[in-house]
């Protein structure tokens, strides 16, 4: 659709726009509604808009996809690693007292890290399962 | 160049819309403008097309005009549905503009006035379909036309 | 604060009328853009009963990557739903008699919005008040998802990982049981 | 002061309230696609703008205006790029409008 | 007064609602599920006012935004019959 | 009368689209639809917990100094913020799995697939193959 200029051109300029406001409400999630699992979405389906119109290829060539397979994993990487960090320096899996020099800021660092660890993982999966969907008839050829 | 003056629109944005100012918050703003800029760099979306920055200096005085348009053509459309008195028609129209950017925004000003609205683009030939000869009659004395080429200011 | 309830009760009306459009369909772009609209409104009764968080993900999930998924899925299926031969006599029967036993049990439940709920009493009060002097951050909801119930939210993080490494195998473009699979019914149609 | 700003949204609600409804009414009676889209056009023009004035005369100036002079901006952004994409389409699949035409058509 | 509105708001969905049922064709539906999903986001604004916290208004930004997404989607499936087409 | 309707109003709709997603899981043969049928049913699921969750004349579960009312409970909230996302996943899986089924089968009707299993058999039976040795290839 990308020899549409009208599309095209809206696409252009909504696109960082739009990831801004996606990580907006992915660090914004302790003081307002949103959060890791929604900006995740919000991020991908900038990218997923992107890959409508100016085709899946185009879309491969932004955001690779070895690159996306690793984030992937990252996220959760991420998430369990907070959770063994606050193992190592004495405390229980997940409890985030310990991360920062009083509780609460501790508790403040351990709930950002871990909203970024969903975040990635979530968004990540979005964009390799759109991929996976919308490639499947290049790939039964094969 | 052009990606810095998208950094600063975004860092504007992202502190028109936190209300939180904190030292972690905004260097987390800066952080998130710096991957934006860099996301849209890599995907080629920054350059006169992505960042219209000539629209700027004459933006406000078309606005307000186009604003008027709209709630001049809202008016005549309400009238429209109300009576029932509809005759469609199509015709095409030239566009004057140099640019892409420019003829899409002459082309989304015509769809944002209700009663008419572009059905086709082919080079700097457009397809409108009106609601009612009044509304062709409106976009058929060109001063849309001349109006957006004025805000363009290549000519 | 009958006025609450009176936008609730519409809402939830207008939800039926789209899924019982829904059962009358056959064609499968409508069956999704009706679910899609459904999703949408379901959004707007989410954030009448408070649950901002939820009418969030709702609005982005359920209506917008849900949709799309469809949408590239039915590219590659048949674009009409056959009728089917069966009489659909027995699924409509069990149905209509479990969803009228349900409505008579509903007569024990408690009344929407009450306070004195059991549901309100145990642990709610603990978390809110928690989340101001413990925690410290405003957003109840993210303080409980992230801090309290952290194994939860693992958990969930790793289901959706693993949901989508299982497509992407699934889709994968090799498939070794076909190779082995001679299908026999294809065969068959061939020589007949 | 606060009664004038009262009143200032009333009347943005009333025109806006009124705009939508015929709007929808239009898309209901009006005999085909290209037609419809006018209405759908009155909706998000004349409904949202009315809307979102209203409720910026009762914010006065704060973050929340912010937002809601983003989100106009975003539906006046966003709705012609549909209606225009969803005419064209109909328009390539072969629809062809009601109504007289003038001069060559694409 | 912010009641109001949004009685306005549900006569308008309940009339874009029939168009939805009833609709020819799929443009029609398309056009009218994207005019469902903006009144929705003045019902959202507007219910956001009526309870008194207006700062929720970005859910309303997510919600145009999903809607514009979803509707190029849609659209695109009947321009190309796939998603991952490049037209 | 009406405000104790009213009051459990919600719950009967609720349990109405509960069954509607039922019937199109049970009923329908298509698997797109029993698809549809499943994420009207989950809907309807957090639906019913989200109404548990709400207190009258309450706010959303986000702390503000400069307002003293009822918080709604925020418990239901959570558990059904990760139960939407996890949804959509076990929503993809099964688009996959019914797309890997059209490309094995080419049809996605039940009975279609059942009347070719049918004949699989069969045919396993005339030509002596036994069902156990086939899956160990």
């Amino acid at each position: 659709m990308h020899n549409n200029p009208i599309l095209r051109i809206s696409t252009k300029i909504l696109f960082a726009p739009i990831i801004l406001f996606g990580l907006y409400v992915q660090f914004h999630g302790d003081f307002g509604p949103g959060g890791g699992f929604q900006a995740g979405v919000i991020v991908a389906s900038a990218f997923i808009l992107y890959s409508l119109v100016f085709g899946i290829e185009a879309g491969k060539k932004l955001f690779p996809s070895n690159i996306n397979l690793i984030l992937l994993a990252l996220g959760g990487i991420i998430y369990g690693g907070v959770g063994i960090v606050s193992m190592l320096l004495g405390d229980e899996f997940l409890a985030y007292n310990i991360l920062g020099s009083s509780p609460q800021s501790g508790q403040h660092i351990g709930i950002l890290l871990v909203e970024f660890g969903v975040g990635l993982t979530v968004s990540n999966v979005m964009i390799a399962l759109f991929n996976a969907f919308a490639d499947y008839d290049k790939t039964k050829e094969k | 160049m052009k990606s810095l003056i998208l950094f600063f629109i975004l860092l504007c944005l992202w502190l028109l819309m936190s209300g939180y100012y904190s030292i972690l918050l905004i260097s987390l703003g800066i952080i998130s403008c710096a991957f934006c800029v860099l996301v849209a760099n890599r995907g080629k979306l920054i350059d006169d097309e992505g960042l219209p920055i000539f629209f700027i200096p004459r933006l406000l005085n078309y606005l307000i005009w186009l604003f008027k348009e709209i709630l001049k053509s809202n008016l005549s459309t309400a009238k429209v549905i109300i009576n029932g008195k509809v005759e469609p028609e199509t015709f095409t129209v030239k566009a004057s503009q140099v640019t892409e950017v420019a003829k899409v925004t002459y082309a989304n000003s015509i769809t944002l006035t209700p009663g008419t609205v572009t059905t086709k683009m082919h080079k700097d030939v457009f397809e409108v379909h009106a609601l009612n000869a009044d509304f062709g009659n409106d976009i058929r004395t060109n001063e849309m036309d001349r109006k957006v080429t004025w805000l363009e200011g290549k000519k | 604060m009958i006025s609450e309830l009176l936008i609730n009760a519409f809402l939830v009306t207008i939800m039926l009328s789209i899924a019982i459009a829904l059962i009358k369909t056959r064609t499968v772009i409508f069956t999704v853009i009706l679910t899609s609209a459904y999703s949408l409104i379901a959004a707007l009764m989410f954030i009448t009963l408070d649950a901002v968080d939820v009418a969030f993900t709702e609005a982005s999930v359920g209506a917008g990557i849900s949709t799309i998924l469809f949408l590239a899925a039915m590219a590659y299926l048949p674009k009409k739903e056959e009728e089917s031969i069966n009489t659909q006599f027995v699924p409509a029967l069990s149905c209509i008699i479990l969803g009228g036993i349900l409505i008579w049990c509903s007569y024990d439940l408690p009344e929407i919005g009450q306070l004195t709920a059991p549901i309100h009493q145990h642990i709610a009060p603990e978390y809110i008040k928690g989340s101001k002097e413990d925690i410290g951050i405003p957003n109840v909801v993210t303080s409980v998802l992230a801090s309290y119930r952290g194994y939860d939210t693992f958990g969930e993080t790793i289901v959706v990982f693993t949901a989508g490494v299982a497509v992407l195998a699934l889709l994968e473009k090799k498939n070794p049981v076909k190779k082995n699979r001679s299908l026999p019914s294809k065969k068959l149609k061939k020589n007949a | 002061m606060v009664l004038i700003f009262d009143i200032f949204t009333g009347i943005c609600f009333f025109i806006g309230s009124l705009s939508i409804i015929i709007g929808a009414c239009g898309l209901i009676k009006l005999p085909d696609v290209f037609s419809r889209i006018h209405a759908a056009g009155m909706i998000d023009t004349g409904g949202t703008a009315f809307f979102i004035l209203g409720m910026v005369f009762q914010t006065g100036w704060s973050l929340v205006t912010v937002k809601l002079i983003l989100i106009g901006v975003f539906i006046f952004f966003t709705s012609p790029v549909t209606s225009h994409v969803t005419a064209n389409l109909a328009r390539q699949k072969d629809i062809v409008p009601v109504g007289k035409k003038i001069g060559k058509i694409l | 007064m912010f009641l109001a509105g949004l009685i306005a708001c549900a006569i308008t969905g309940i009339l874009i609602l029939i168009r939805i049922i009833l609709g020819k064709t799929t443009f029609d539906r398309v056009l009218a599920v994207n005019s469902l999903g903006t009144v929705i986001v003045i019902g959202i604004s507007l219910h956001g006012f009526y309870s008194n916290r207006p700062e929720f208004l970005d859910i309303a930004i997510v919600y145009a935004l999903i809607n514009f997404i979803g509707t190029v989607a849609v659209l695109k499936i009947f321009s190309t019959g796939s998603l991952g087409g490049d037209n | 009368m009406i405000s104790s309707t009213i009051g459990i109003w919600n719950y009967w709709i609720v349990f109405c689209l509960m069954m509607i997603g039922l019937f199109l899981v049970i009923g329908r043969k298509n698997f797109l639809k029993k698809i549809v049928g499943l994420t009207i049913f989950q809907t309807s699921v957090f639906l019913l917990y989200i109404t548990f969750g709400k207190i009258k004349g309450g706010t959303p579960p986000i702390l503000n100094e400069s307002i003293n009312s009822i918080y709604s409970n925020p418990l239901p909230h959570v558990l059904i913020l990760t139960a939407i996302v996890v949804g959509v996943a076990t929503t993809a899986l099964g688009l996959s799995l019914v797309l890997r089924i059209n490309s094995e089968y080419g049809s996605i009707e039940e009975d279609d697939i059942s009347a070719q299993d049918l004949v699989d058999y069969h045919d396993e039976i005339e030509t002596g193959k036994s069902i156990d040795l086939k899956f160990k290839q």
